[in-house]
């Protein structure tokens, strides 16, 4: 009796699981053959090239260094979003996310188009000694552009999900704006700030095509992944490819296992 | 003492004003009218919390129109307690008190004290997230008057609580206002609360306010037709004057004593307005015959709306009396009005 | 009196529209720069260029054509995804996540890993005669793997607005779910893949990394502009460049009208 | 008809059955029940838009347990009506037509009828979004039954409708079910709609049925503590037999008639329980001295806890009067309860 108790799905159903199904294998069969690719030896030795180990530990740094800087500039600006009512509110959100819509190669083009030497902008930086092309500086700078969008999202939604009441109540209780910001609002809103941090980094780690372009040298790792492809073909990239996709795997999970487990702020 | 005068607020979807109220020290002032009217946007004011288009809003003499929510000494409590998630009970109740250093040696016995009245004392390490709604709006009560405001704000304290939780939360207030020198303002919809709490209250509508007085004024007297229906006068009928004899359309209708001339309404209680189905049972001199145009289903109660002529007349039934009446919609019925229950203003 | 009502804002407020002025001027200034830098005359001369005019095209086209396939398979997928409860259906959603945080050449050299000789899939596309390496077909496919999630995300979210109620009573009338899906979900949902068949685009015409592993040759306007860099320097790659982010801005502000202006369904 | 046998149904959070339920041919059925009892459940199930887990639903004799619903010919109608937003009101009423052929040269006809039966005619080329709630439900009614169903399922259609529209679409049900063939079934919490529409009725509770009768007999003999307490008898109290006294803890409970000897319960409506604050001024034998223990505000009335020794009444009061008697929780009182408003079961 119980068997007749599963209730024959319709036609529709079944077509939605196949089309569901070739959208995984899609996206599976890619990545698990190139994860398997490499034997163990292989991927072993990838990481005793001081190269290659020095290009993830770049990419990891400059990506954690334009998550640090969106989390400096962007908090107080997701805070203002998420608070603030005012004209032009719907512009400026449309232009904090400009970023994710423009090509890669662009971003790239577009950050040396200020920073070159007839520009002001370009001018004042080299005077100062600061070199985008070429640098660290740069890979951070084009990194920053292209992942901040993803920190300041994250974070207005934190933000919003925090009833001003009780910031209020705190500004009733003797605490200035800033005192309640630090006490309250921050403690509150720090998961949604990790999550902000490490989609940002997610962003940036995985970014080539802006980087490639305003900064060859120092390597980053999808940069080296380029080249050894270039030069030596598929075999001898995708070691360090896993290894990459390793890096960003973590962080995937480690996002996604914050965003379930997320609490509701009473 | 609150002293509001020429209040003006202009919000993009509602407009509060010109309100003037004066509150005097240590009173339990009540706040009542129907959503939308501007109770909460007041209560901001006053903290602080929303920006005033024009008017003046002084605390104990002192003007606090532009001062900032954190200079004016003024505490808050919210429907849903807004307690802070990530701070311990006693965490909670003495977060102000670094703001207020010349208040910290008497503070800490004023805590204990607090604790102690609200019966708070085995809760100080718990975290806001596992205490009842009652333990909750104790809790915020102690955190707001821990630093000593002059004034207490209380946003429908009661509102939002479980009937069982809601009187242990009355009760905690009653205490407080006794033991303190607090002046309280509460916004609150129930009467129950009214009555048994305050001292004073105002009735507010569209951001002006209708009346203000002693509460059993309020409700026995209304002095305009949005009072009397909202303190549950249903029946408010504007009356000619034909002689000493008073009409609500072409409907002569008796009072006990004839009214002061300058009375141009009635109002009658729904539930004094009694149907009946077969005849004139009554010996009323308000006996009107007509028939039910409407049967609303009001939870415990049915609303029976009558219309006699071009007068509707609504009625308040059990719906067990309406099932044995048999009363339906179109149904031919009489209606009596006893005189004493028809109140003029 | 009147003057008065501006209520001064403290210094947290002026601090948070500090920071927010910094993101303003770092995201714009090198958008603008660069889309003032190229004269006019400069940028006819670009159009007019047949190579320019053939490498957008391809990146309009092939972009295209992966949006269309991910509305072919995704929109079935969205559509369980929206209406079924299933043990598991996290980690699909998980999965079906993946490419977004996959760093762009990985995804190339993923692709070609199955696209290669020494695999089963690839020796049974080389015998259809299929080539993804250098093909547009690979590019086609690249793209489509970069963009699907943003398509399936975006429908599954517009099918959840749908009352399924809609779908129940169509059927209760007699259609079929076929016959509801074409009648009643499409007409109501068509918005929603819109927008999802845009941010698809928008991704897909952005890509470099993943496209320039699989197919330097046929020529995608990103790799243009990233050879015309390569080779002939900044103030050569920028009218490309700046005919490539129009079309990237166009697609953007019709999204965003799109988005806005969405009704609620009843 | 439809014969329901021994339904079950287990979803994640809720499980419904066993159930078993007969509806005749072309009745007017209601199904009544508290929030969550299942009533959408099982209507869900008769139009098969939900897995059964067990059991058997015929309609007309004919199995249609595992039928998917497009196979089944049973309408549904919810209460927010689910029209399609993108057709216009000739499209929605239109749009089962193609799916019954056979029924298509009849159906033209039976269409004019149904739209001029629900005064819909001038509303044809409108879309839902322009309608009112009324009017959105006239529509959904007639699409519903433009396929001439054997059944009609009705989700509550009339408890998301301003009261002015609710009448409306109430006298388009009596009309419909008048005018064809179609079994309804309708789920409601309002009783004044299951007085005015239904043949029969029953109480769904927790997934069962606890009752199942003529509607007046559900509201008058309740057969259990559960159904009492439904139609609003909140005082039920299960009875000690002393010789022919009945006991309810200490009290001795006088009824007009001595009840059958297999009836354990009693109950009282709380509008029947009568509060006196002075002294006995009632002469039923039924008189206790108690306390007041709590007043809950209910809207339009009051209800008043009056605790009698271990015994606890439910009294209903208005406001006014009870202002007017000054009770407050705490206060002595003594309580009066006619014999004849005392039920046994």
């Amino acid at each position: 009796m119980i068997s007749t108790a599963v209730k024959k799905q319709g036609p529709f159903f079944w077509f939605t699981v196949l089309c569901g199904s070739a959208v995984l294998a899609f996206i599976l069969l890619p990545l698990t053959e190139l994860l398997t690719a490499p034997s163990v030896g292989m991927l072993r030795e990838t990481l005793e090239d001081p190269d290659v180990v020095r290009s993830i530990g770049l990419s990891m740094y400059t990506a954690g260094a334009a998550a640090l800087i969106s989390f400096l500039f962007g908090t107080p600006l997701a805070f203002l979003l998420a608070r603030k009512r005012f004209r032009g509110k719907r512009l400026l959100e449309s232009i904090i996310d400009l970023p994710i819509v423009i090509p890669h190669p662009v971003v790239g083009i577009a950050i040396l188009s200020v920073a070159g030497k007839n520009h002001v902008l370009g001018q004042i930086l080299h005077e100062l000694g600061i070199r985008i092309m070429g640098s660290v500086t740069g890979i951070i700078t084009v990194l920053t552009f292209v992942g901040l969008p993803f920190y300041i999202n994250a974070v207005k939604d934190g933000f919003e999900g925090i009833s001003p009441r009780l910031e209020n109540v705190s500004r009733s209780l003797g605490a200035s704006m800033f005192g309640t910001f630090f006490r309250i609002t921050f403690p509150l809103a720090w998961r949604s700030m990790v999550i902000g941090f490490i989609m940002c980094s997610a962003r940036a780690i995985s970014e080539f095509g802006a980087v490639v372009i305003v900064a060859y040298h120092p390597m980053v790792a999808p940069v080296m992944i380029y080249e050894r492809f270039e030069a030596y073909g598929l075999k001898y990239s995708q070691p360090v490819a896993v290894w990459l996709v390793l890096v960003c795997l973590v962080l995937f999970f480690v996002l996604r296992m914050l965003t379930l487990s997320r609490p509701k702020t009473p | 003492m609150i002293s509001i005068q020429d209040l003006h607020i202009r919000l993009s979807d509602f407009s509060l004003g010109p309100l003037d109220l004066v509150i005097p020290e240590s009173e339990f002032f009540v706040l009542m009218g129907p959503t939308g009217a501007g109770k909460t946007v007041l209560l901001e004011a006053i903290a602080g919390l929303l920006t005033v288009t024009r008017g003046h809003i002084f605390i104990h003499q002192k003007e606090v129109t532009y001062l900032p929510p954190e200079k004016r000494g003024i505490g808050i409590v919210y429907q849903d307690q807004a307690l802070f998630p990530h701070l311990t009970v006693r965490n909670n109740i003495a977060y102000g008190l670094r703001y207020h250093p010349n208040r910290q040696d008497r503070s800490g016995e004023s805590m204990d004290g607090l604790i102690s009245l609200l019966n708070l004392s085995h809760l100080m390490d718990r975290f806001p997230g596992n205490l009842s709604g009652g333990e909750k709006q104790r809790v915020a009560l102690a955190r707001a008057l821990a630093v000593r405001p002059g004034i207490l704000l209380l946003d429908e304290p009661l509102s939002a609580l479980d009937p069982n939780f809601k009187e242990e939360v009355r009760n905690a207030l009653q205490t407080l206002h006794q033991h303190t020198q607090t002046t309280f303002m509460m916004v609150t919809h129930d009467f129950a609360d009214a009555l048994s709490l305050a001292d004073r209250a105002a009735v507010i509508h569209n951001g002006r306010i209708e009346q203000v007085g002693q509460v059993n004024d309020i409700f026995q007297k209304p002095v305009s037709g949005f009072v009397a229906d909202f303190v549950g006068m249903k029946n408010v009928f504007h009356v000619q004057r034909k002689g000493p004899k008073l009409f609500v359309g072409p409907l002569e209708i008796h009072l006990e004593r004839p009214p002061a001339p300058a009375k141009a309404h009635i109002a009658v209680r729904p539930e004094d307005i009694v149907v009946h189905t077969d005849a004139f049972v009554s010996n009323s001199p308000n006996r009107f015959k007509g028939h039910v145009v409407r049967v609303l289903d009001q939870g415990f109660m049915y609303e029976v709306q009558i219309r006699v002529g071009e007068v509707n007349f609504k009625s308040l039934m059990t719906k067990p009396s309406l099932f044995e009446s048999g009363i339906r919609e179109g149904d031919e019925v009489f209606i009596s009005i006893r005189p004493a229950a028809v109140h003029a203003f």
